[in-house]
């Protein structure tokens, strides 16, 4: 099965899974009001957030055909997304800066005159298009990372702190191992092994990742675990993985969506290094920053390719750290507290 | 606590901030050299990573020979100026001519100049107590060639020397003795080879005189006499410098005869030459010894660029008393300090040869500053490379592999690969070699380096892959283009080329892996198309015709030809010139080689590099040398204009700081206010 | 008795989507000295709000609207931040429900009295640790020498309500609040602080504003007892008016629900439906939507103030439209 | 207390076979000793050179003690990190502890100005914000913070180069001279670039502490007994925040030792910061285990300094 067909179907994945989020959120009065919460704090951060997720869809839907690339004939055969095909043709020859008519370099009078919003890169491909590419992978970074980081750091946080004994000793002898390693080791040896698709560069980023929230998750079920409602629970018979589903976990709910946000932008912003020492994923703002790093040294200065890209990051991470605040104040129950 | 916070911010707060401003202040300035040095002739350049070891029968890379050059001295030399390379006696009273001997062997005689002497060290009180330094002779020549020959100093250029007689059996008795003999290993380095008999066509007949016999004619033995490798080398260092104890290893502690001695090493921060007072320029200024002078004739064009100033020609070198070479790892630090004069000339690139660094062109503003732009042709050709032992691209798919290469090979604009990533700099390559070489032919046009879109199409319909649609899978024709730079700079590069093969319907995949999968892949054969380069060794078309003979072939012997090219018609051809006279029959048996390369395109030929310095005007007698290493002491720098620039250049803008000091204060106002309504 | 604290239509309001909100709305109280005045009602009704708000303590966002706090002559509401400052812990001592959290953990017991003394005087160290221990002894803490270099989570939870309670003392403060000073406490303990606080009172002559839930504890120590619902006053009277001849609705239904006051085989009957959340507030009585002698008027009209006194010279107010027919018709 | 310390002691010691086992398999499960010597070595070098360079530097004998029980890399690997003896290094055989030396002087005089004014200027602006609690200077503080946070360190280093460096030419853009009178030029650029990179996390995170510690009921304790604002932001909510504080803070201060690998590339800092990426670029294993070996060590340390800590400021923990 082609990777796109994957892709379309992760897309589908996902709004199915939003609609029944969204469902079972109003029939939950306490996740609505957080909900309604979350909205009334940061409405803008959250408008934000949802434009950068649409645009990541919208560049995750891929078909073939119906389009003339003029003179690139590889793309005729090619699966493109829907932001590929709203800028079919749009490439240069080489740099121009933001609404030019013609070349920064040499002069040559444009294609698509006036139209670059931010200029074309050295390849001449339109700044605005990458940076709209990038959108999908940053949001690939974050969200599949998190998404495989934080259920093994549950796993083995929430074994910990249920069982005790020797899984508790084996757990920690492994997180203390896993962070006494420097984690840029862990993620190059990695990578090497699993190859640098954005999906194994994923999976080495979550393994470098998850043992922050073990600890907390680890910390957070030992303190569960004593409290009356499980005794209570394991005095009914209730068997020992059901009190962890429907007991444990349920109280944790409020720390996963908090670790998810928070752990999000950490993973985007730490792609930009990523890329500057090579391993980072094709088509990233990090890796636009860093291949445009050098044009702030020409004179005079291409400033709009490393412009482009850095406002671009700043967006995303801004309003995820944004909603990440509010979310905090809305879900932690210790908040709560402070508020009444 | 209780009382400022009630009061007005009291006055000990005041000159507390202004005290800060006025520290910070005094440390401002930017120039990163203490003041003192301001006056002195130093040059100043950078360098990205330090040579791995300036032993220099090992040193082969470009940021080695930047130092390798100027700290040892050679029999012959490069002619500063004139183009194309002409050889002058260094160390050698003159120029040897082959004189054929019994046998058809050749022999070449040395004569040194006489009471040479090395450059002081303390390794050679092992010659007796207090002595700093000592005279060089003709067995140290020899002892330098020993070592090139010596396994445990895995020198990478033994094969171009075997042709000396006795030079391989040397190599042999040697390893035989250190593997059979108990201790061997363990004597001084010189009994060592003297154990093992030296090499019989290497002959020291008096100090001050060295003969080389060859088995059979190597007509471009004398340009290896002008390379690092055959310098002079004390054993004393070699023997003292073991890397034992606390002492470094002779590879980072070099002791030579040149211009120039290694004053510090930090291989991290800066490496520091300094001028030899030991030097035969130094010590006798009176021989106006070819390679102690500043020549007064060169090529058309140096008058005009100043490098034939009246007062400098016919001066005894060197001018400059201190080389500074500072390690700059990132490119904004490395080129924006050049522009505010903290370096005298851009610095050496990086190493490795496919990342040329991203230096601009001479734009207005630094025309203004008088920043000039020397640039001469780099005696090297870069090429996109197919791997011919593949089924797909390689010689086995016979026709149809053939004509993929073509077509590919028309699709590549070197102009505009030059224009986009070279700043325009490099001469678009028609063939193998570069300009200045013998065999190469200026007004030569090869059909398959100019982009013709069309014509490439129609050989793909010819190779079977109709739109470039491989007829197996019906989707466009998958390669790969393999490489070992990961840096997304590189990524920018290779990416142009495959837009440019999209155009003919063909999806090439860039596969960069890191270091050790590269090797891995190279050396199993599994990759298709990649990106290499050649620097000659020597100004001599066999440099590089050798690289696509069969046993150079990588599958072969491992050897530089990398594109796996093996045709007996090519080799056959390449033996004829190899030893021949650069005469009209060579020209055409070359001419005949490249018709083969133009058919065949292992190679997609990119360009020329040209070996260009940005310097500055203070800067003098800049001449990009390519080949020709000892560089340095020709140069000279006015220090005065260089002071006065630096201080116009970098005078501080420092009305931002009052700027912000105003705000942070405005932003403190309103807090304290807050804080005393707090109170009411 | 002289008059202590005189509180007149002091109202608190906390920020809300439907506008502030009057937690403590316009309430008016008076305290003499020595005597002990009970502030009763449910859980949420702003008894701990009202004393918050003597201390102008109110956490943020809340913050005091009107009224005015006569304390010894002075308005509270109009002194300056230090004013007030030096009022705290000397003038008017507070403390609070949850001895368990109520010390700086990581600070031994004595360190915080001391730091109490010193706020006020200028004392040496020397001189105020010796005070400190002797308030531990007046406050029945045994040995009280080793229990000054205690930290609080050394100590059991009886002994900590101790402590704060030598640390509200240690100035001699004219007026003390205790918010629910035992609730947290298990019963034996809970007596044993009574019985102190009723020794101290009568040795210090020391007002108290008990705030409690329980008519027991109010029963044990109160002089004087003010019934408050939903932020507002319903009723104020004597300790014994209260309990005999509790006219006001809510404080009946409140008292046949205690218990602690219920006599044996006597069937509890709870006060039906739920304390109104403000958003629910009308103009009119506040108790309208759970009173069983409610009126029609009830709900409009806010309750006039009704002085229904059994004896002559023994003051008690009602605030209810049903008692004021009742004592009209009467 | 000292049995606590052996135990955590014992402890760390089995962490750091743990890491050295780990990084012994990661590593050559990716590469091979012929890769090292190649790359120590160069590209065209004749089989027989590689296998004298890997017998001299003892790769030649086979990696896994099942393969043979008393002369294999594991255990040679284990011994030589248990006595101290780093050796040389695979690239250019100089002394990795000469390395470690020279370049922990730099390091150093960068990472510890960092830390110290990340703690003078954190801990004292997040007071300030916490103190002035839903005044607008909270807000501000927050957004200032949040601001701060969410920029790349890329950008802040290449910006502060552009800006600072080159077109207001306060500081030079890059180099180093540990010449007292001269250091300070170079390390106010990377200073500030670190600092201004750092604040944004720090502050807010000392500020959720304070507001945390400022709601517990000992401050309404310590308010009803009229301590000034000042007073109880000083005596009581700090003394209470140091614990969360110092536990944070102290497990960084090992890691002060390897630099950092960012500033020091960009500003031409010659430290330990690019040292473990340079080894695992180079295929230069007796430097990468050194790093990892070293990283381990002061891991551990930190550790330990945190628990100690700890009992010196909670006398609620006893270490027993």
């Amino acid at each position: 099965m082609p990777d796109w067909w994957f892709s379309n179907a992760v897309v589908v994945g996902l709004l199915a899974s939003c609609g029944a989020l969204a469902v079972y959120v109003r029939r939950n009065r306490l996740w609505s009001e957080a909900a309604a919460g979350l909205w009334r704090r940061r409405p803008l951060a959250i408008l934000v957030v949802v434009f950068y997720a649409s645009v990541a869809l919208a560049d995750s839907i891929f078909w073939i055909g119906g389009v003339d690339a003029g003179d690139d004939v590889v793309k005729q055969h090619e699966a493109l997304s829907l932001v590929d095909r709203a800028f079919l043709g749009t490439s240069e020859a080489s740099y121009s800066a933001p609404f030019a008519d013609v070349e920064f370099y040499g002069g040559a009078p444009l294609q698509q005159q006036g139209l670059h919003p931010f200029g074309t890169d050295i390849l001449g491909r339109d700044v605005l298009y990458l940076v709209l590419k990038g959108a999908r992978v940053a949001l690939l970074i974050g969200g599949v990372t998190s998404a495989i980081a934080i259920p093994l750091a549950l796993l083995f946080g929430v074994a910990a702190g249920y069982f005790g004994g020797r899984i508790d000793d084996g757990v920690f002898f492994l997180i203390s191992t896993l962070s006494a390693i420097p984690g840029l080791l862990l993620l190059i040896a990695l990578i090497m092994v699993l190859g640098q698709s954005t999906l194994s560069v994923c999976l080495a980023l979550a393994v470098t990742s998850w043992v922050g929230f073990c600890r907390v998750a680890r910390g957070e079920t030992l303190k569960l675990r004593e409290l009356e409602f499980v005794q209570a629970a394991r005095a009914l018979g209730v068997s020992e993985p059901q009190i962890i589903l429907r007991h444990i976990l349920p109280n944790l709910a409020h720390l996963i969506v908090i670790t998810y946000v928070l752990l999000f932008s950490g993973l985007v912003l730490s792609e930009a290094v990523l890329s500057w020492l090579g391993i980072g994923i094709q088509g990233s703002w990090g890796q636009m920053i860093v291949q445009a790093s050098d044009e702030i040294s020409r004179e005079p200065v291409v400033w709009w390719n490393i412009g482009a890209a850095g406002a671009a990051l700043f967006g995303l991470i801004l309003a995820v750290n944004f909603v990440g605040d509010a979310v905090r104040d809305v879900l932690d129950p210790r908040t709560l507290r402070e508020e009444a | 606590m209780r009382r400022s916070m009630r009061s007005e911010p009291t006055l000990r707060h005041r000159l507390v901030a202004v005290g800060c401003l006025a520290l910070a202040s005094a440390s401002c300035g930017n120039n990163p050299y203490p003041d003192s040095e301001g006056s002195k002739k130093v040059l100043y350049t950078s360098f990205v990573d330090a040579p791995r070891s300036l032993d220099p029968a090992v040193a082969y890379t470009t940021s080695a020979h930047a130092i390798t050059g100027n700290v040892y001295d050679t029999l012959l030399e490069y002619h500063y100026l004139k183009r194309p390379f002409e050889l002058i006696p260094g160390l050698a009273k003159s120029i040897p001519e082959p004189e054929a001997i019994a046998g058809g062997r050749v022999r070449y005689r040395f004569d040194l100049r006489p009471d040479l002497v090395f450059a002081e060290d303390e390794s050679f009180g092992l010659g007796g107590e207090g002595r700093r330094t000592r005279a060089i002779e003709s067995q140290d020549f020899a002892f330098q060639l020993m070592r090139i020959a010596d396994p445990a100093v895995n020198s990478p250029v033994y094969e171009p020397f075997s042709s000396i007689e006795g030079f391989g059996g040397f190599r042999e008795r040697l390893g035989a003795l250190r593997a059979e003999e108990e201790g061997f290993a363990g004597l001084p380095i010189r009994e060592q080879y003297q154990r093992a008999g030296g090499v019989a066509g290497i002959r020291t007949p008096d100090v001050s005189r060295l003969e080389v016999i060859l088995a059979e004619p190597y007509p471009q033995l004398l340009y290896w006499f002008a390379m690092p490798f055959t310098t002079p080398v004390p054993f004393e260092a070699v023997e003292y410098w073991n890397g034992e104890g606390d002492r470094e290893r002779f590879a980072d502690h070099p002791v030579g005869s040149g211009p120039y001695v290694v004053a510090s090493y930090d291989k991290e921060a800066k490496i520091v030459l300094e001028a030899n007072p030991n030097w035969y320029g130094v010590q006798h200024p009176e021989w106006k010894a070819p390679g102690a002078t500043y020549p007064s004739e060169g090529e058309a064009g140096d008058a005009e660029a100043g490098r034939l100033d009246p007062q400098t020609v016919g001066q005894p070198l060197p001018f400059l008393e201190r080389v500074e070479f500072i390690r700059e790892r990132e490119s904004i630090p490395r080129f924006n300090k050049f522009l505010q004069g903290y370096y005298d000339a851009s610095g050496i690139a990086k190493e490795s040869f496919d990342s040329v660094v991203l230096e601009d062109r001479i734009s207005p503003e630094m025309a203004a500053r008088g920043i000039e732009l020397a640039k001469t042709v780099r005696p090297a050709v870069y090429y996109i490379g197919f791997n011919m032992d593949d089924p797909v691209v390689g010689a086995s798919a016979t026709a149809s592999g053939r004509g993929l290469r073509q077509a590919m090979s028309l699709a590549i604009d070197s102009r505009e690969y030059a224009r986009l990533f070279q700043n325009g700099r490099g001469v678009p390559a028609e063939g193998p070699l570069p300009p200045g070489l013998f065999g190469y032919d200026a007004d030569y046009q090869n059909p398959y380096r100019h982009v013709d879109l069309e014509r490439a199409r129609l050989l793909l319909v010819e190779a079977g892959y109709r739109g470039g649609v491989d007829p197996a899978t019906g989707e466009p024709l998958r390669l790969t283009f393999d490489t070992s730079d990961t840096s997304p700079q590189g990524r920018l590069r290779f990416q142009w080329f495959v837009n440019q093969w999209r155009k003919l319907g063909i999806d090439v995949e860039i596969d960069a892996t890191n270091y050790n999968q590269f090797q891995e892949k190279v050396r199993n054969g599994a990759y298709q198309i990649f990106m290499w380069g050649w620097v000659a060794d020597y100004p001599d078309p066999e440099n590089f015709l050798f690289l696509l003979t069969t046993p150079m072939a990588r599958s072969v012997s491992g050897g530089p030809n990398t594109a796996n090219f093996q045709n007996a018609e090519f080799d056959a051809l390449f033996e004829a010139m190899e030893t021949a006279d650069n005469g009209p029959e060579r020209a055409a048996t070359i001419a005949a080689m490249r018709e083969l390369l133009e058919r065949e395109r292992p190679w997609i030929e990119l360009f020329h590099p040209e070996d260009y310095t940005l310097f500055h005007d203070w800067l003098k007698n800049v001449k990009p040398a390519g080949i020709s290493n000892p560089t340095m002491k020709y140069r000279d720098i006015d220090a005065g204009r260089r002071g006065e620039q630096r201080e116009a250049w970098n005078e501080p803008v420092l009305w931002p700081a009052g700027v912000l000091a105003v705000l942070f204060v405005a932003a403190l106002v309103p807090g304290v206010r807050t804080y005393f309504r707090e109170r009411q | 008795m002289s008059e202590l604290l005189r509180v007149r239509g002091l109202t608190t309001t906390f920020p809300s989507e439907q506008g502030p909100v009057a937690v403590v709305d316009s309430l008016d109280l008076a305290i003499a000295e020595g005597e002990v005045l009970a502030l009763v009602g449910e859980s949420g009704c702003g008894k701990s709000m009202t004393a918050l708000s003597l201390l102008r303590l109110v956490p943020r966002p809340g913050r005091i609207a009107a009224g005015e706090m006569i304390f010894r002559g002075r308005d509270l509401l109009q002194l300056t931040v230090p004013e007030m400052r030096g009022i705290r812990g000397r003038d008017i001592a507070m403390i609070f429900q949850e001895p368990m959290t109520s010390l700086n953990p990581v600070v031994t017991v004595g360190a915080q009295v001391v730091e109490a003394i010193r706020l006020h005087e200028p004392a040496t160290k020397r001189e105020a640790r010796r005070r400190t221990v002797e308030i531990f002894e007046r406050v029945g803490i045994a040995d009280p020498e080793a229990r000054f270099a205690a930290y609080p989570f050394e100590l059991s939870g009886g002994l900590k309500q101790r402590v704060m309670i030598a640390m509200a003392l240690a100035m001699r403060p004219k007026l003390l609040i205790a918010d629910e000073p035992t609730t947290a406490l298990d019963v034996t303990i809970q007596a044993q602080i009574l019985e102190l606080l009723r020794e101290l009172q009568r040795d210090l002559g020391m007002a108290i504003l008990l705030i409690s839930h329980d008519f027991g504890i109010v029963n044990e120590l109160a002089d004087r007892v003010l019934v408050m619902y939903a932020g507002q006053v319903v009723e104020e009277a004597s300790r014994s008016t209260i309990l005999e001849q509790a006219r006001h609705p809510y404080t009946q239904g409140l008292l046949a629900s205690m218990p602690s006051m219920a006599r044996p085989g006597e069937r509890l009957n709870e006060i039906p439906g739920v304390v109104p959340p403000p958003s629910d507030w009308t103009a009119g009585c506040r108790f309208a939507s759970r009173c069983v002698r409610v009126l029609n008027v009830c709900a409009d009209e806010a309750p006039p103030e009704v002085a229904a006194g059994p004896r002559a010279g023994e003051i008690q107010r009602v605030f209810c439209h049903a008692v004021a027919r009742e004592v009209a018709d009467a | 207390m000292l049995a606590y310390v052996l135990r955590r002691l014992a402890y760390g010691v089995v962490v750091v076979f743990g890491v050295l086992g780990l990084l012994f398999v990661l590593f050559f499960a990716v590469t091979d000793p012929d890769d090292i010597a190649r790359q120590s070595l160069g590209e065209r070098v004749p089989p027989d050179v590689i296998e004298a360079w890997k017998a001299d530097h003892g790769y030649d004998r086979p990696l896994w003690p099942w393969q043979d029980w008393d002369d294999n890399q594991l255990f040679a690997h284990y011994s030589a990190m248990l006595r101290f003896d780093f050796g040389r290094r695979d690239s250019d055989d100089t002394k990795i502890s000469d390395r470690l030396l020279d370049g922990m002087g730099p390091s150093l005089s960068l990472t510890v100005p960092l830390f110290v004014l990340g703690l003078v200027i954190g801990i004292p602006l997040a007071l300030v914000v916490a103190f002035f609690r839903e005044t607008y200077i909270d807000r501000l503080g927050v957004l200032l913070c949040v601001l701060a946070m969410s920029v790349s360190i890329l950008l802040y280093i290449v910006g502060a180069q552009y800006l600072i460096a080159k077109l207001l030419r306060w500081f030079p853009i890059s180099g180093f001279d540990p010449d007292p009178s001269v250091i300070v030029r170079f390390l106010a650029l990377p200073i500030l670039v670190g600092v201004v990179a750092g604040f944004g996390g720090e502050v807010r995170f000392y500020r959720t502490i304070f507001v945390e510690e400022g709601s517990r009921d000992y401050v309404r304790t310590a308010r009803a007994k009229g301590a000034g604002e000042p007073r109880i932001m000083r005596a009581h909510v700090l003394r209470n925040a140091w614990i969360p504080i110092l536990t944070q803070v102290v497990l960084s201060i090992p890691f002060l030792f390897t630099g950092s690998l960012l500033l020091e590339s960009f500003f031409g800092i010659p430290g330990l910061g690019s040292l473990t990426v340079d080894a695992i670029r180079g295929n230069d294993f007796s430097t990468l285990r050194t790093m990892v070996y070293i990283g381990a060590l002061l891991f551990v340390l930190g550790q330990i300094l945190t628990d100690l800590c700890y009992a010196l400021v909670d006398p609620r923990v006893r270490l027993e």
